[in-house]
């Protein structure tokens, strides 16, 4: 059997294969949890040393412009981060841009942030619900959040909510978190930070890591959570470990056949291409 | 300083759009993916094979601030590369979820043949069109399997349908060129095809085809901006390296 | 509100168990595609989430533009907010082909604050600051790698920008530098692959994990 | 001249609106101020109310299926119809009563969540099937590409550390260094991109955005 078509008979093995091989693959790691040490690098440091600035009383804004689906990339972040500001005693107000689904992201971080049961709605957080992708949406919160809220989520008058008392637009703020899939987190650096100096942190899907990083090494953002392992980074750094760091065994096999993959893709291709 | 800049960018963007239209010889530079489709169309009519065409998901309509602009560019190349084929006999398939962007496709084919002296040879059983972006992708894989199209072009706003239809191009050995201006799918464009425009090229690389003024004009306007951009990246990164940090106090002012 | 997806604990009530369920049959069903091949339980998932999808979005931008604005224009009486009212009627003429034009008043008011309000905010931090953060010395105590990354940043962008000239040819002189461009534009795209398999297949994980968590071999 | 209202009109609607926009950004002048935020809340208004439209064309698209009897197709476009306006009316009851449809959340919470993150993370699937047939080194750009990926592939991934101490490093460095020079030049390039396809617009040179499709 002549070299060749070995590689022949490897090109052809059907693709269906791989996708059992993946989707079991991805399944073991949960089933004996490995834990291998996850290192912290700078773009995820940045997120955990600016909020541990956080003084009892500041507002921070939590803006959720991702969706369920993109749940394995930013919520374990965004629970993080709550959790870190909830322990400071910090306001925390919340909404959301593009994904009509918010409501349900809220409630999860809600379900996975205990710091948050002994909170008092209205007065330690508030939750304005969904509005539609727009940079002149967000220029006017910068200037005046009643002209876009004038209800809460559950249909509460704003100025019903001791939250708000002293909270007109990006000058009150002392921080922003925008968690995205798109490039939401880009109109909040030109309308928030920018103009009014707002600093701005992003807790992206793992591609904003770079498409964002231009952004945090020129100082528009003070930090940035990449996928998973930004999850992950975050996590461990505050001290609330949960499901990204468990997600990162499956990240690690995954991530070794891929490789695996591209290496043999390319031996392959090497050996044939004398013959082609 | 933005004012300033603002107000020079669109100072130089009139006037070379101006100069454009008063006739001034501006072009875009040669791209390797463009000047490839002439072999492209070339290999189908040696092979016999069709030529299979597709401007991508672009979120299904034209309207999309992002991936407007990079279907209508995929379809103005979708002219050039339709002329092409006719004079050489060869049948193209263009694949779209996209169904406002149908009757702009149909006129764009009709006029290339038109333009190519054989108007009977636009069919519209050649254009293909999907609800969605899941029946799009099993009809192009299906395609692919019968037809086997020597050349697979992929020009416009890419989503994740760039990694399928780059490898199913890849296993039938069909000469493939892309280009998008979404980064999140230029890799894979990169990775599976022969030639790939990056970016702007793509907006570059029809305006050329298409011989708009406007477009030449306004993209010379931001090559001066490029030299700009440069002048200040080279000084300033010799200052760097000799400690002075007077370019960026300016800059920053 | 009750549901149960990767809720925090397994459900007890019967509402809860019967979403979980319901849940990874609708996966087994999408994943039956790849899997196996498209087949009705594939298209049955997909047209379902179409439905429920388009539903949902009509329903949470009603309430979003109920709550936000209308009530507001009712009980403030900012009768001016008619006007956008009415405009956004006009949006509707765009699928009435010889009405068409009318649905380009509201199209302009919406491109025209956009673009407007885009275009003259992206200067510092698109072009100035990376401008700055690129010409921007490691300073005072910065290690060798410090330095290398300077000088590798700064040539590169420089290379890459010039890659990016769209109306001179690559010849001459720039021939090489361009040439150069294009690679450190590749080693992006590579560093941008690497982290775009990073997000793929991390949703892909936690799919992997609610099938082991529905089936208790893993707690929820 | 009768087409100035539907054509230059159009345009000069939206010049003026930028306009405002650019100077109320640059300059601080209360009237101007006012004026930019009351077309703000216009421009959310008209964004919030245009929901419809995807669906209009959704509903019409299915229902000439239903109707020409598509095959393999019609089925699935009476079960969208249905399924739509179930939920749709189960949405409306809940926003009239002030509060939710206990068979719409339930839907909502477990049906949507679930389809919605499998059907995006479908990708996993086909990047791990691509990664072996299709991501191979042909020339000098995939090489670098592919190098560079692998790399940063093993830095994300925590077992980069225990296989070697280099993948981190090399791969971390990618990360926070060796991709900065071409995201800087898209972030540049696409900026100054922006700026030449805003000025076309203010100047009615762009009209793609207004259906006329390229006319």
């Amino acid at each position: 059997m002549s070299s060749g078509n070995i590689w022949d008979k490897l090109q052809a093995i059907d693709r269906r294969v791989f996708y059992w091989i993946l989707f079991i693959a991805l399944m073991i790691p949960y089933l004996r949890p490995i834990g291998f040490p996850i290192e912290i690098n700078a773009p995820a440091k940045g997120i955990y040393d600016e909020l541990s600035t956080v003084q009892p009383g500041e507002v921070c804004v939590l803006s959720i412009n991702s969706g369920v689906s993109a749940w394995g990339d930013c919520l374990p972040a965004m629970v993080a981060c709550i959790r870190m500001l909830a322990q400071q005693d910090a306001r925390i107000l919340v909404w959301g841009m593009g994904h009509t689904d918010i409501d349900i992201t809220w409630q999860e971080i809600m379900d996975r942030s205990p710091e948050l049961k002994d909170k008092v709605y209205g007065e330690d957080y508030a939750f304005f619900g969904y509005l539609p992708t727009q940079e002149t949406t967000i220029a006017l919160l910068a200037e005046d959040i009643r002209a876009v809220f004038s209800l809460d989520r559950y249909s509460t008058p704003i100025d019903d909510l001791p939250i708000m008392e002293d909270v007109n637009g990006a000058d009150d703020v002392r921080l922003l978190l925008s968690s995205d899939t798109g490039d939401v987190q880009g109109y909040y650096i030109r309308q928030w930070h920018t103009k009014h100096g707002t600093p701005i942190g992003s807790i992206g899907i793992a591609m904003n890591a770079s498409g964002d990083l231009p952004f945090f090494l020129s100082g528009d953002l003070f930090g940035l959570s990449g996928g998973s392992r930004g999850g992950a980074e975050l996590e461990q750094l505050a001290g609330v470990p949960g499901e990204a760091i468990t997600t990162m065994d499956a990240i690690s096999v995954s991530h070794l056949l891929v490789v695996f993959a591209i290496i043999l893709a390319n031996v392959g291709y090497f050996a044939t291409r004398g013959k082609r | 300083m933005a004012l300033l800049l603002l107000v020079i960018s669109f100072a130089l963007f009139y006037f070379y759009m101006v100069r454009a239209k008063k006739g001034a010889e501006i072009s875009a530079r040669t791209f390797p993916a463009v000047a490839a489709i002439p072999e492209a169309v070339g290999r189908a009519a040696e092979m016999g094979k069709p030529v299979y065409y597709t401007t991508g998901l672009g979120m299904g309509t034209l309207n999309n601030p992002l991936n407007g602009p990079q279907t209508l560019a995929g379809i103005s190349i979708l002219g050039h590369v339709t002329r092409l084929c006719s004079r050489n006999g060869v049948r193209i398939d263009y694949f779209t979820p996209i169904v406002d962007s149908l009757p702009l496709v149909e006129e764009t084919m009709r006029t290339a043949y038109l333009m190519e002296g054989n108007p009977e040879g636009f069919d519209t059983n050649h254009i293909h069109f999907q609800q969605d972006q899941s029946p799009y992708l099993t009809a192009s894989l299906g395609y692919m399997q019968r037809e086997r199209p020597a050349s697979n072009i992929m020009l416009g706003g890419f989503y994740y349908e760039s990694v399928v239809l780059g490898e199913a191009g890849n296993t039938i050995g069909a000469m493939q060129i892309g280009g998008s201006a979404n980064t999140h799918q230029l890799p894979f464009l990169v990775a599976t095809c022969d030639y790939t425009l990056i970016m702007e090229e793509l907006y570059a690389a029809s305006a050329e085809i298409a011989g708009d003024p406007d477009v030449l004009g306004s993209l010379k306007g931001e090559d001066i901006l490029k030299f700009v951009v440069l002048a200040l990246l080279g000084v300033g990164f010799l200052l760097g390296l000799a400690n002075n940090a007077t370019l960026i106090n300016i800059l920053r002012m | 509100m009750f549901f149960s997806d990767i809720a925090v604990g397994y459900p007890t009530d019967m509402g809860g168990i019967l979403g979980l369920w319901a849940a990874l049959i609708l996966m087994l069903m999408i994943y039956s595609y790849p899997l196996y091949k498209e087949n009705f339980a594939y298209r049955f998932a997909e047209y379902t989430y179409v439905a429920v999808s388009m539903a949902i979005g009509i329903i949470v931008t009603l309430d979003s533009l109920i709550r936000t604005q209308l009530t507001p224009l009712v009980t403030k009486g900012q009768l001016i907010l008619v006007i956008p009212v009415i405009l956004g009627f006009m949006m509707y003429f765009l699928l009435v082909p010889d009405y068409r034009w009318v649905s380009r008043y509201p199209i302009a008011i919406l491109v025209g604050s956009s673009m407007g309000v885009g275009l003259s905010s992206q200067i510092i931090p698109s072009i100035l600051n990376q401008i700055i953060s690129t010409i921007q010395n490691p300073g005072v105590g910065a290690t060798a790698i410090d330095w290398f990354s300077f000088v590798f940043i700064a040539v590169g962008t420089i290379c890459a920008t010039m890659y990016f000239l769209l109306t001179y040819e690559h010849k001459g002189p720039i021939k090489y530098t361009t040439q150069a461009g294009r690679y450190f534009i590749m080693l992006g795209l590579g560093a941008y692959f690497g982290n775009t398999v990073l997000f793929r297949l991390s949703m892909l994980a936690t799919r992997a994990q609610l099938f082991l968590q529905v089936l208790k071999i893993i707690p929820m | 001249m009768s087409e100035v209202y539907k054509r230059e009109l159009v345009f000069l609607v939206a010049g003026l609106v930028a306009a405002v926009m650019i100077v109320t950004y640059f300059l601080d002048i209360p009237v101007l101020n006012g004026l930019a935020q009351q077309l703000q809340v216009w421009a959310l208004i008209i964004q919030l109310m245009a929901i419809g439209l995807g669906a209009i064309n959704l509903v019409r698209v299915n229902y000439r299926h239903m109707q020409q009897k598509t095959e393999g197709l019609w089925i699935f476009s009476a079960w969208f119809m249905v399924l739509f306006a179930i939920m749709l009316l189960l949405g409306l009851v809940g926003l009239s009563t002030g509060s939710e449809n206990a068979i719409y959340s339930w839907v909502f919470a477990n049906v949507y969540t679930s389809l919605s993150s499998t059907l995006y993370a479908i990708t996993g699937f086909y990047i791990f099937s691509a990664a072996y047939r299709a991501f191979r080194a042909r020339n000098i750009d995939a090489a670098i590409l592919l190098i560079g990926g692998v790399f940063v592939i093993l830095a994300n991934a925590p077992v980069g550390a225990v296989i070697w101490k280099g993948f981190p490093i090399i791969g971390g460095w990618f990360n926070i260094s060796g991709q900065v020079p071409a995201m800087r030049t898209f972030t540049i390039t696409g900026a100054l991109g922006l700026l030449a396809y805003g000025f076309r617009t203010l100047l009615g040179k762009e009209s793609g955005f207004y259906g006329e499709a390229g006319q």
